[in-house]
């Protein structure tokens, strides 16, 4: 019998609003279970209503978002990760996921654990991870509260990539007053599984036994989903009980040993345990699957004494995954997992209630409907927008506001552009990472848009890539976000891939500001219009709301990770670098094209003039497919050389790029 | 004649599998895997201890996995004069097993580094550098954060005299500078071997680049003179 | 002179992955009264001041600036008088 | 159940980079009385011994076994008497 616990709070309206649940919300949840939720319960709650876990100011807009294509396989949800059929017999799953907050409070564990999670979402899907990559946003850099944070952050996603042995291959890293006091960290993983060999999410069968694998359970991030959801404030630092630790060495045991148990055939559904641990896992295997489950707490191997039910529930823990497996599959589950010295502790069963019940020793302490706590029935809110007033100020903006460019200038104004914290070179980041392990590395961060991995086995690649301009998203949400996904499908183009799939990482202000709202409607709006006309559908992604700083919100800044194929990997794969001498440049345009003399957002304009405004810079989408479609033929045909994208600095950064690159070349 | 390797797993090893895909895929060799706890290495010409974090690098890299069952095996292969290649982590573990003399220590920059180095080859009349010339300089990929190879200045007297530097970090025309020396190690010793010349420590990563589809070669160097050793050695 | 002696460690309620890491390897080389390992830091500090009082508020101010992580660490200062010219070698 | 207290040191002839930047960035936040700092390990080790010396023989071992690497460095240890549940938390 386990001990015998200490007298849980008494629950009611008060409690409920201190767990971050709203007045509607507790009454919907009395209304619903037609009693007062136990502590327990109400703590699942909290936690899985929260933004981060429940997407519930979001929904409604991501699904505007287009998501089929012939290439997908997996039913898209907005948690699990897209399944992308690149032929050979392959599939690529990918995904992006923000760790924003834990990072303000503890740069290193923060990232550290961000980079950790999004690996197991990759191979929770029985997928092995070949590559990282990040997109990351801090304030100024003169600020030594944002040099510790910048350093902490590129110190904890080298340190657990490296350790793990998956390459860090690509990324980009901006600076920006608006993100001051609240860092945007986004981590995206992508990673290959045979077409045949995919591990499903559900809990679909009664009777089938539930087993807790990975590290032993702490009383890690309690609360990390409510946390992530709730804004940073001056005393937010103090009521984090305890940050979220990572261990990447367990990790790359808890990999290899799911990919063994998934090749054995021993694992019927397994899921990641991220915000929330054992709640989100359980809630989410049975409302997928439509079934219940029972779960035995006390049969949980923790690493402190005293643990309540409450908190075995809601710790965060890193490195542990849920697994469903057929009955008598556990022994052969428990011995693959100590053979790499992990847990495999059976927890419960699925059951055919429709609710899960947890137990603790004989007691029940929570009996909820996964459909209410997961799956459909999670409230949706659709709400109120208002555009924005600062648009008034900003639009006014006219190019001749700013004394013209004398040609004595120009030399001046792009060294200023060249050595600014957003344009200038990221080998000190990335020389910190392990950029070749795994041997797949065929260009690396640095000289190209995109990186290119190989597919061993075959003669394709992958060119990934992660993209998002703040700036031009607060000067004008809905191009900026059209912006963002032309860009990352660009870059793949010019590294000799053609644009496939997209994740994406919406990091947003205050939902309950309609200006905020807006400038998020508007995006979406946006990255569905690009999505579309580009061909390149959104397999999953992830949303991270209440990002503000003191004065108010960051720059409203969806963040896109892009996958394109690259056919043949020994001709294709293409660099910014200019090769050879005698080679001539060109610049590819849409017929017709003239110069738009538009100042609005650049970098140009924040750098050497100190100003953000003006409108985001014009954006055709059918043009832009047409130019890549050139591009991508072009380099197919073997015509290209080089290739690189005009974007922040605008042709002149282009072309001196492309210089800097090159082996000593001239241009 | 071919080379049987063997590729020893630990716990937190990453690597494993590119030394496994340059030896097997690459060179064509017969080429297995041998997880830590077994006794036994098996029939092998060849045992690479790959590159990782071996338990996590936790306390110092190689550490912990010095104390796995098949280390013991690997010292007594070793000690016979079988040919024992420890690449970063590995040389790490060879260190901490007394296999090889000195330790690897953090980078002195206190940062992880990787990139593509160049190294001045000083000894190339051993298993692993017989197929290279005399200050040759090669272009080979480091990635590791306690890369500073240390050792008293008398085990360093020793370790010259006996001419067991194989590789020193330089510049590309092969001057051997400060600023060429990615982490601090003494005398830029980036690979050693023991006295006997069989058992080699390498910081770098020569099964990064054995295909110049990934960037380049050279690392193709030093297999190829392990090949030529064990087929002379056969014949 | 003082040399200040400083012992950071996780806060108890911090997972530590190297300790127990290293207590499991210490089991299996059979040292099976080992309990539990825990990692932490220790600073020695040499201080030029002119009392203990004055060394030690110097020591703790260094460790809530820069020494010690607020968020996951403790520390503790313990401080000695120790000779001038042993503080260049470290050897005090 | 005993707790040592295992401080690990670099031997002072080796050199101790972190120890110099943390030194060198002392100075820069103005603690000018800052002479010098080296950076070492401090291992709690808990130990359920019979009694203080079987305690400290054990300590004593897993440093010249593991803990400490002999090439470069050395190590100190302290043993106290400690609560028997105290360990689960890493609390004493």
């Amino acid at each position: 019998m386990p001990e015998t616990l200490p007298q849980p709070p008494e629950v009611d309206r008060a409690l409920a609003l201190d767990h971050g649940l709203t007045s509607d919300e507790y009454d919907e949840i009395l209304d619903r279970l037609g009693r007062t939720p136990t502590f327990t319960e109400l703590g699942i709650y909290s936690v899985m209503w929260s933004e981060h876990c429940s997407y519930k100011n979001s929904t409604a807009l991501l699904q505007t978002l287009p998501t089929e294509g012939e290439q997908l396989l997996a039913e898209v949800g907005e948690e699990n990760a897209g399944l992308v059929d690149v032929g050979d017999g392959k599939a690529v799953a990918f995904k992006i996921e923000s760790h924003n907050h834990p990072s303000a409070v503890e740069p290193y564990e923060g990232a550290a654990t961000g980079v950790g999670g999004i690996h197991r979402d990759i191979f929770t899907m029985g997928a092995r991870p070949i590559c990282a990559l990040d997109s990351l946003r801090f304030g100024s850099l003169e600020a030594s509260r944002v040099r510790y944070l910048f350093d902490g952050v590129v110190r904890g996603i080298g340190d657990y990539g490296n350790s793990f042995g998956v390459p860090t291959v690509g990324g980009e890293v901006y600076f920006e007053d608006a993100y001051e006091g609240n860092p945007l960290v986004n981590a995206m993983s992508v990673g290959v599984v045979d077409t045949d060999r995919t591990a499903s999410a559900a809990a679909e069968t009664p009777g089938h036994p539930v087993v807790l694998v990975g590290a032993t359970t702490g009383r890690d991030g309690i609360h990390g989903a409510t946390f992530a959801s709730a804004e940073i404030d001056e005393d937010s630092e103090e009521d984090r009980p305890s940050v979220q630790v990572g261990d990447p060495f367990t990790e790359k045991l808890l990999l290899e040993a799911t990919l063994e148990a998934i090749r054995e055939g021993v694992v019927a559904g397994i899921q990641d345990m991220g915000a929330a641990g054992i709640t989100s896992s359980a809630f989410e295997m049975s409302a997928s699957g439509g079934t219940g489950m029972d779960l035995y707490l006390d049969r949980v191997p923790t690493r402190e004494t005293g643990m309540t039910p409450y908190e075995i529930l809601l710790s965060e823990s890193q490195e542990r995954m849920l697994v469903v497996c057929e009955p008598g599959d556990e022994e052969t589950l428990a011995e693959i997992y100590g053979k790499w010295d992990l847990n495999a502790q059976r927890i419960g069963t699925v059951t055919d209630t429709g609710r899960v019940r947890a137990h603790w020793g004989d007691d029940e302490v929570a009996v909820l409907d996964p459909a209410h706590v997961a799956g459909d029935d999670v409230p949706v809110y659709d709400r109120d927008t208002e555009r924005p007033s600062y648009l008034e100020e900003t639009r006014s903006f006219e190019a001749s506001d700013v004394p013209d460019l004398e040609a004595a200038d120009v030399e001046d104004a792009l060294t200023t552009l060249l050595g600014s914290p957003n344009i200038a070179s990221k080998r000190w980041v990335h020389e910190q990472y392990d950029t070749m392990v795994r041997t797949n590395t065929v260009v690396a961060p640095g000289p190209s848009d995109a990186a290119v991995m190989r597919l061993k086995g075959t003669e394709k690649g992958l060119a990934v890539k992660t993209d998002g301009n703040g700036r031009y998203v607060y000067l004008n949400p809905r191009r900026g976000a059209k912006i963002a996904v032309a860009e990352a499908a660009r870059n793949v183009t010019c590294a000799g891939g053609t644009p496939v799939a997209v994740t994406n990482c919406c990091n947003f202000g205050n939902p309950n500001n309609p200006e905020v709202y807006w400038t998020f409607a508007e995006a979406i709006g946006g990255m569905g219009d690009a999505c579309r006309a580009l061909g390149t559908p959104v397999t999953g992604g992830n949303v991270s709301l209440y990002n503000e700083h003191p004065e108010g919100a960051i720059y409203p800044t969806p963040t896109i990770g892009m996958l394109g194929v690259v056919d043949d990997l020994h001709t294709q794969p293409t660099t910014a670098a200019l090769r050879s001498e005698g080679d001539v440049t060109f610049l590819l345009t849409p017929r017709g094209w003239t110069h738009p003399d538009r100042l609005g957002g650049t970098e140009y304009l924040s750098t050497v003039h100190d100003r953000v405004a003006g409108d985001a810079p014009p954006l055709d989408l059918e043009e832009e497919r047409a130019v890549q479609a050139a591009t991508q033929a072009l380099i197919r045909d073997g015509l290209v050389q080089h290739a690189h994208d005009v974007s922040d600095g605008g042709l002149a950064v282009c072309l001196a790029e492309s210089v800097i690159h090159s082996d000593g070349l001239g241009l | 004649m071919p080379a049987r390797f063997g590729v020893v797993v630990f716990p937190g090893s990453n690597c494993d599998h590119d030394a496994y895909h340059a030896a097997h895929h690459v060179f064509d060799q017969e080429t297995r895997f041998i997880w830590h706890e077994e006794e036994s290495i098996g029939d092998v010409d060849v045992v690479i201890v790959p590159g990782g974090f071996s338990y996590g690098d936790y306390l110092r890299s190689g550490a912990v996995a010095r104390f796995s069952p098949v280390m013991q095996d690997v010292v007594r292969f070793a000690e016979e004069g079988g040919l024992v290649f420890g690449i970063c982590n590995g040389f790490q573990v060879l260190c901490e097993a007394g296999l090889l003399p000195g330790t690897l220590m953090r980078n002195e920059s206190l940062r992880f580094v990787c990139k593509d180095t160049p190294l001045r080859v000083e000894n190339a009349d051993t298993p692993f550098t017989n197929g290279l010339t005399e200050d040759q300089v090669v272009t080979i990929p480091i990635s590791h954060g306690e890369g500073r190879y240390y050792a008293d200045e008398d085990v360093l007297a020793r370790i010259e005299a006996h001419d067991q530097v194989l590789f020193r970090y330089s510049t590309a025309d092969g001057e051997v500078t400060d600023d060429a020396n990615p982490n601090g190690s003494a005398r830029g010793i980036a690979g050693l071997v023991n006295e006997a010349g069989n058992v080699c420590g390498l910081m770098p990563h020569p099964e990064r680049c054995v295909e110049s589809l990934l960037g380049g070669d050279d690392g193709r160097l030093i297999f190829e003179s392990l090949l030529a050793h064990v087929s002379t050695v056969a014949a | 002179m003082y040399k200040a002696t400083i012992a950071i460690t996780l806060r108890p309620s911090i997972l530590d992955p190297e300790g127990k890491t290293l207590q499991h390897a210490l089991t299996n080389l059979g040292y099976d009264e080992v309990d539990q390992v825990r990692m932490g830091k220790q600073a020695e500090v040499w201080i030029d001041a002119e009392s203990e009082a004055e060394a030690r508020r110097v020591a703790t101010e260094t460790c809530e600036e820069l020494l010690a992580n607020p968020v996951t660490e403790n520390f503790d200062v313990q401080i000695e008088s120790v000779p001038r010219e042993a503080a260049k070698q470290g050897t005090a």
